[in-house]
């Protein structure tokens, strides 16, 4: 057990899971003496060698159109693309072959693959550097999308996304990957895909978050509790698709009430999917509009005036206290 | 085969921190590409180049032959059958046996093929039973996985997306010290894709053991090479990546196989990657969604038949006294008729099951997809297509 | 005034532009000689020339990328992409310069470009020829994503488009290409981008949807008038980005009840955004959870089986009447 | 130069039906690759190669000069700025000031230029204020469009997917008889972007006046050369694609500028594009977030400070009796006092407005756009940074 954080955490579990399997084997940009650009793959290639952690050529799409093929010869390639911002060069291998070649051929060829990737924002960074467009992979078929929030969950998910036979996407909150520390076990801890963990509970109203918004929404209900006397159920989510719509559902009937917080852009995002299902299965518990605080349907902002975009404690705070006061 | 040698893989460096260029004062040597040799063997006239010719026995050459004549059977019966409406839309490879044959008649059941939606001819020598390929083209899902002991890729719909991953597989074979190769097929059109020109650096750089077949057949859909290219040679593609090229007859059987056989030897032996450019002709439809006289002259067609790469083999075959006309009309026939036993056997295959289009998203089926399901199953009942 | 198919009403959209500015040029693959692959470019190479009807390579990325450029530039290319699956090898052009070069240069370069493509299923077509993924255009910050649903507002509405100088999508429902035809005026018309259409009146139930299952839905809207006693307002949403919330919340205000139906994937789609915005401007007078009948979060099926995949009339019928029944 | 002429553009064809090659029997002659020139003018050295000698005036010789040592000392001071925390991250130039001033040199202004990160020096030359630079890397949304009169795009983050909308402007010239040229930079790690391979195939398929300028500086972050790609030869990339290509010390300001004014002579002649790959290196860190000694070792960076593009021309400019050694530190003085200008004039500029994010999504604001900037604008005000 020691206290680490997102990143020293996700290293762990990549090292892990290659000494136990021999068939993992790491691809990206800088990935190897380097590191990787946020240190995840540190020391990775000189403990196991060049040809696990290999540094490939600067192109997106090669490397997730060859992981494919690997995946499908039998490897287990985990891939990291330096910024969320670049899986836009891979888009065709993600849809077309990663998320679709086992079910092109009925299951006889597998792609138990992973693409890491940090997302999102508030790191001071340049255009194309903060985007959250898990949406994106959520509406393609075929994917599991697993967003962790601290390092614990984080190293049991992508060990277990690792080692999980379908192709993952696993999106990284590079916010928050050295913000704080977490007790991690030393041993190999594994967390089942698709499912949301129930935070803390409240009878009020139901937060649901995921990824770095997530501490937010945990700040807040403490808030909320201490100083307005308003009790939630906090969610988070851990995976976007699937969405683990049954605790969703449960929480939501009983506190009839609903606010969602992400960072990603809001038409047709998570928050928007949730509404539905939420408006499918709880219909008739629900007490209030649903409220969503997400990122705007704009360029995420240049890094001088970033600072307000995104969904902040207070606001949460407030736009929950309405939310139960609503009539 | 072409120029330079390519530098050496960095895969299995040491660990030490790398080293880029030597800061030597610059080297103003012009650098010399060298050339890029073009195979013939058998000409349109049947001849032989006789320093060249293969020494392959009776057996073989009729062998090989009828691979050429089968496929064209299969292409001729799949026509009708899409006009009588009992076939999906279908891609003709009419004038390409040759091509389509000798890029995979080197290969062991080991390695891999990556087959573009032309390649029919090659799938069904490579172990597809010729009813399993007709359930594919008349839009059945269970067409497309190859059969069990068939390493081969489902063929590629959007073009050129199947030749990373091609050298994914070539380089999983590094990763486990496996002597076997891949070869991928694409055509002209394909080889503007960014993702080929990626596949090429990756292959190059990773010295995966991977034959690229440039297919240029002259047209991609109604796009004539000079559209797609400044260059009529595509055999460029691989210098510029460091990948060695040759341009090849691709209606020329004995080429093609030589030229595949020494690509593949390369990459048995750890020496990389090649790129074949096969020229060859696209003779019929695009698909048969397509109508060719929009865009192109009878005259371009009247002229490749001349160099049909069925024709000039028969030729040879029978000046080398190996068969005699009757003997081509019998290999004709019986091919037809293993089509067309393959064709009834596919008329007598159970119809699609609707339900099943959910099932092989996962390899476990969600939750959320499993209420999705429901919902269409019911839907499917209230329609009175199933009884459930 | 002649009765046209929406092929021939795109058709004559693009003549007609052509011939209005010299600036609209047509780049794709096939558009030229032989017409498109459903010929919506018929003619228009020899009419106006090879310089003005770019019979492209074959490279759906190169295509987005340099139009983007022409665009900046000062021309209006007309991008035709052959199938909508293959937007997904331009997706890093479309999202990162046609979607954001004009918010990059704060307006100093705007980039007046269309990309026509064909969308949807059931026509019997092979994998990656039936993708219906408008939900990652409305979820990309800066386009305007147009989908209409008839010949005659198809071809106002591609008017409109190339004279738009925002960036646009075009999504052609190409089931319908041929399906019917319409009264279509000889004189240049345009439709304002962004406006949904009432495409009829009622009371009981708001329907919407767009594309090639608005048809369904008329149908559909008809048999429940006749057969079941229930009136529907129908809204054709013709924009799915931006959308005309004020529209829809106009209606569903009067109703308090509402259909979505679309033949996209379900989780982030078209739906989802849309429950959430009524959830949003229509909570106290719902009276019946909204319910959608969308594609399903499955790659769209291999033909032998793509008969039953799609929204149909009758259970369009039987929904709205399930809705108007809910107590 | 390289290699063969590439074929004429099919852009300006009649209308007839297109033919395809004509189908005469195969030509089996090697395709001949030809060479690939390297260009070097002034050596390490300083000595000159007394042939290839520029005429140039004293006064143009220190103004060539001097856009080297501006390009430095604007490097340094932001470097300075970075660490005192008045900056974002911040990608340096240093060493590549020859390779850069010189792709630029020939421009006109009516001509474009589409920059990569790296290319600040070049955007100086251009016309870029450097306050306006300033505010670029210091995370103002102002800072990214180029000033009125500059035909430049935006430098492209994102790498490689600018190469594809620069060749789109040459198309744009090409259709309106424009007889200006685009100049396109990129960098070694850039060639490996598929895109980067399309833009070179539809520059030389519709003869775009488009000057591909790669610039080899030996890394891409942490990745040598070496592992990304197998051949050291980047110009090899515009054989592939029939652009003509041609190696260049990139950091020899006379090599550059040579080369780039016979690249958009061609261009301006309607000749098509050309490629240049730069030799260069990068001396200093990839981004002020990068620690270069994980990666690569001081020796090397030190045999390439002896060839260092300022020094050698120092040397020749000495040489020549154009400037003394106190003309140097003048000039040194005198541009970073431009730069120290510059940079007060930055701190003296307004701060961002934080309600600007939505202004320029569209060029008309959309009604649910409206919505979402009240409801951002209330929390502004909640939070006190506006008084609405
Ligand atoms: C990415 C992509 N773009 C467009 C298409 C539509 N399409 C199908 S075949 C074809 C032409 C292919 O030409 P080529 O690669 O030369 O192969 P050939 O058909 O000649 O065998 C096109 C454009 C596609 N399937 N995928
Ligand atoms: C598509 C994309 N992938 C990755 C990155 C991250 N990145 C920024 S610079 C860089 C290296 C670029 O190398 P090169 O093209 O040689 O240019 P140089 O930095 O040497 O000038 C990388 C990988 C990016 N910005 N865009
Ligand atoms: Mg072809
Ligand atoms: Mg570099």
């Amino acid at each position: 057990m020691s206290k680490l954080t997102m990143v020293e955490a996700l290293n762990l579990a990549l090292a892990q899971e290659m000494d136990r399997d021999s068939n993992v084997v790491l691809m990206g940009e800088d990935i190897g003496v380097n590191g990787g650009v946020f240190r995840v793959t540190k020391d990775l290639q000189s403990q196991f060698g060049e040809n696990r952690v290999l540094d490939t050529p600067l192109a997106e799409c090669g490397i997730v159109g060859t992981a494919v093929g690997m995946a499908v010869y039998g490897l287990r390639p985990v891939v990291e693309i330096q910024f969320s911002g670049f899986t836009m060069q891979a888009f065709d291998q993600i849809e077309q072959n990663m998320a679709r070649l086992n079910n092109r051929t009925q299951g006889k060829y597998t792609v138990p693959m992973v693409l890491r990737t940090p997302y999102g924002g508030n790191i001071r960074a340049v255009e194309h550097h903060s985007e959250s467009r898990e949406a994106y992979w959520a509406h393609t078929p075929g994917l599991h999308v697993v967003i962790p929030s601290g390092p614990r969950n984080a190293r049991a998910l992508l060990a277990a996304a690792i080692r999980s036979d379908e192709p993952v996407i696993f999106y990284e909150p590079k916010a928050i990957y050295r913000a704080f520390r977490e007790e991690v076990p030393d041993a190999p801890e594994l967390l089942e895909i698709g499912k949301a963990n129930v935070v803390q509970e409240g009878s009020d109203i139901t937060i649901i978050s995921y990824g770095a918004t997530l501490r937010t929404c945990i700040e807040a209900a403490q808030d909320l509790e201490e100083d307005h006397n308003v009790s939630a159920d906090v969610i988070d989510l851990l995976s976007v698709s699937p969405i683990d719509t049954e605790t969703i559902a449960t929480s939501v009937q009983k506190t009839g009430r609903c606010l969602i917080v992400n960072e990603g852009q809001r038409t047709c995002g998570i928050a928007a999917e949730l509404i539905a299902r939420i408006n499918e299965t709880c219909f008739e518990y629900l007490e209030a509009p649903i409220k969503r605080i997400t990122g705007f349907d704009t360029v995420f902002p240049y890094f001088q005036v970033e600072e307000h975009f995104l969904p902040e404690c207070e606001e949460i705070v407030s736009t929950a206290k309405s939310i139960v006061a609503w009539e | 085969m072409a120029t330079e040698n390519p530098s050496p893989s960095t895969a299995n460096e040491g660990q030490e921190v790398a080293s880029s260029k030597t800061p030597s004062a610059m080297d103003t040597t012009p650098i010399q590409l060298g050339q890029i040799e073009v195979l013939q063997i058998l000409n349109e006239h049947g001849e032989v180049d006789e320093g060249l010719e293969p020494n392959y026995t009776n057996d073989e050459l009729i062998d090989m032959y009828t691979s050429m004549v089968r496929a064209r059977a299969f292409d001729k019966r799949m026509l009708t059958m899409q006009r009588q409406g009992r076939m999906g839309t279908f891609a003709p490879n009419l004038g390409q046996e040759a091509c389509i044959a000798g890029q995979v008649y080197p290969l062991l059941k080991e390695d891999w093929y990556a087959p573009s939606y032309r390649s029919f001819g090659a799938q069904i020598m490579r172990g597809w039973p010729m009813e399993h390929l007709m359930r594919l083209w008349a839009g059945f899902h269970d067409g497309f996985p190859p059969p069990q002991d068939v390493n081969d890729m489902p063929f590629s719909i959007v073009i050129g997306s199947h030749v990373l991953p091609a050298v994914g597989i070539g380089m999983g074979m590094t990763y486990k010290n496996d002597p076997n190769c891949v070869v991928v097929n694409y055509g002209d059109g394909a080889s503007s894709q960014g993702a080929v020109s990626e596949a090429l650096n990756f292959a190059a750089v990773y010295k995966a053991p991977v034959v690229f077949v440039c297919e240029n057949n002259g047209w991609a859909i109604s796009t004539p090479t000079e559209k797609q290219a400044s260059s009529e040679h595509f055999a460029k593609r691989g210098v510029a990546f460091d990948v060695p090229s040759i341009r090849v007859d691709g209606n020329d059987l004995f080429a093609m196989i030589k030229a595949t056989e020494e690509a593949t030897t390369r990459a048995r032996n750890g020496e990389g990657p090649t790129l074949i450019e096969a020229v060859t002709y696209r003779m019929s439809l695009h698909t048969t969604a397509d109508d060719p006289t929009v865009y192109r002259k009878d005259s371009e067609v009247e002229a490749w038949e001349k160099r049909c790469p069925l024709l000039r083999f028969e030729l040879y075959l029978k000046s080398k006294g190996v068969i005699e006309q009757h003997d081509i009309e019998a290999i004709a026939t019986a091919c037809d008729e293993e089509v067309i036993e393959a064709r009834d056997k596919f008329y007598e295959m159970d119809p699609a099951d609707p339900t099943e289009i959910f099932d092989f998203m996962h390899i476990e089926m969600t939750e959320e997809l499993k209420e999705q399901k429901d919902e269409y199953l019911k839907r499917l009942s209230n329609k009175g297509v199933t009884d459930e």
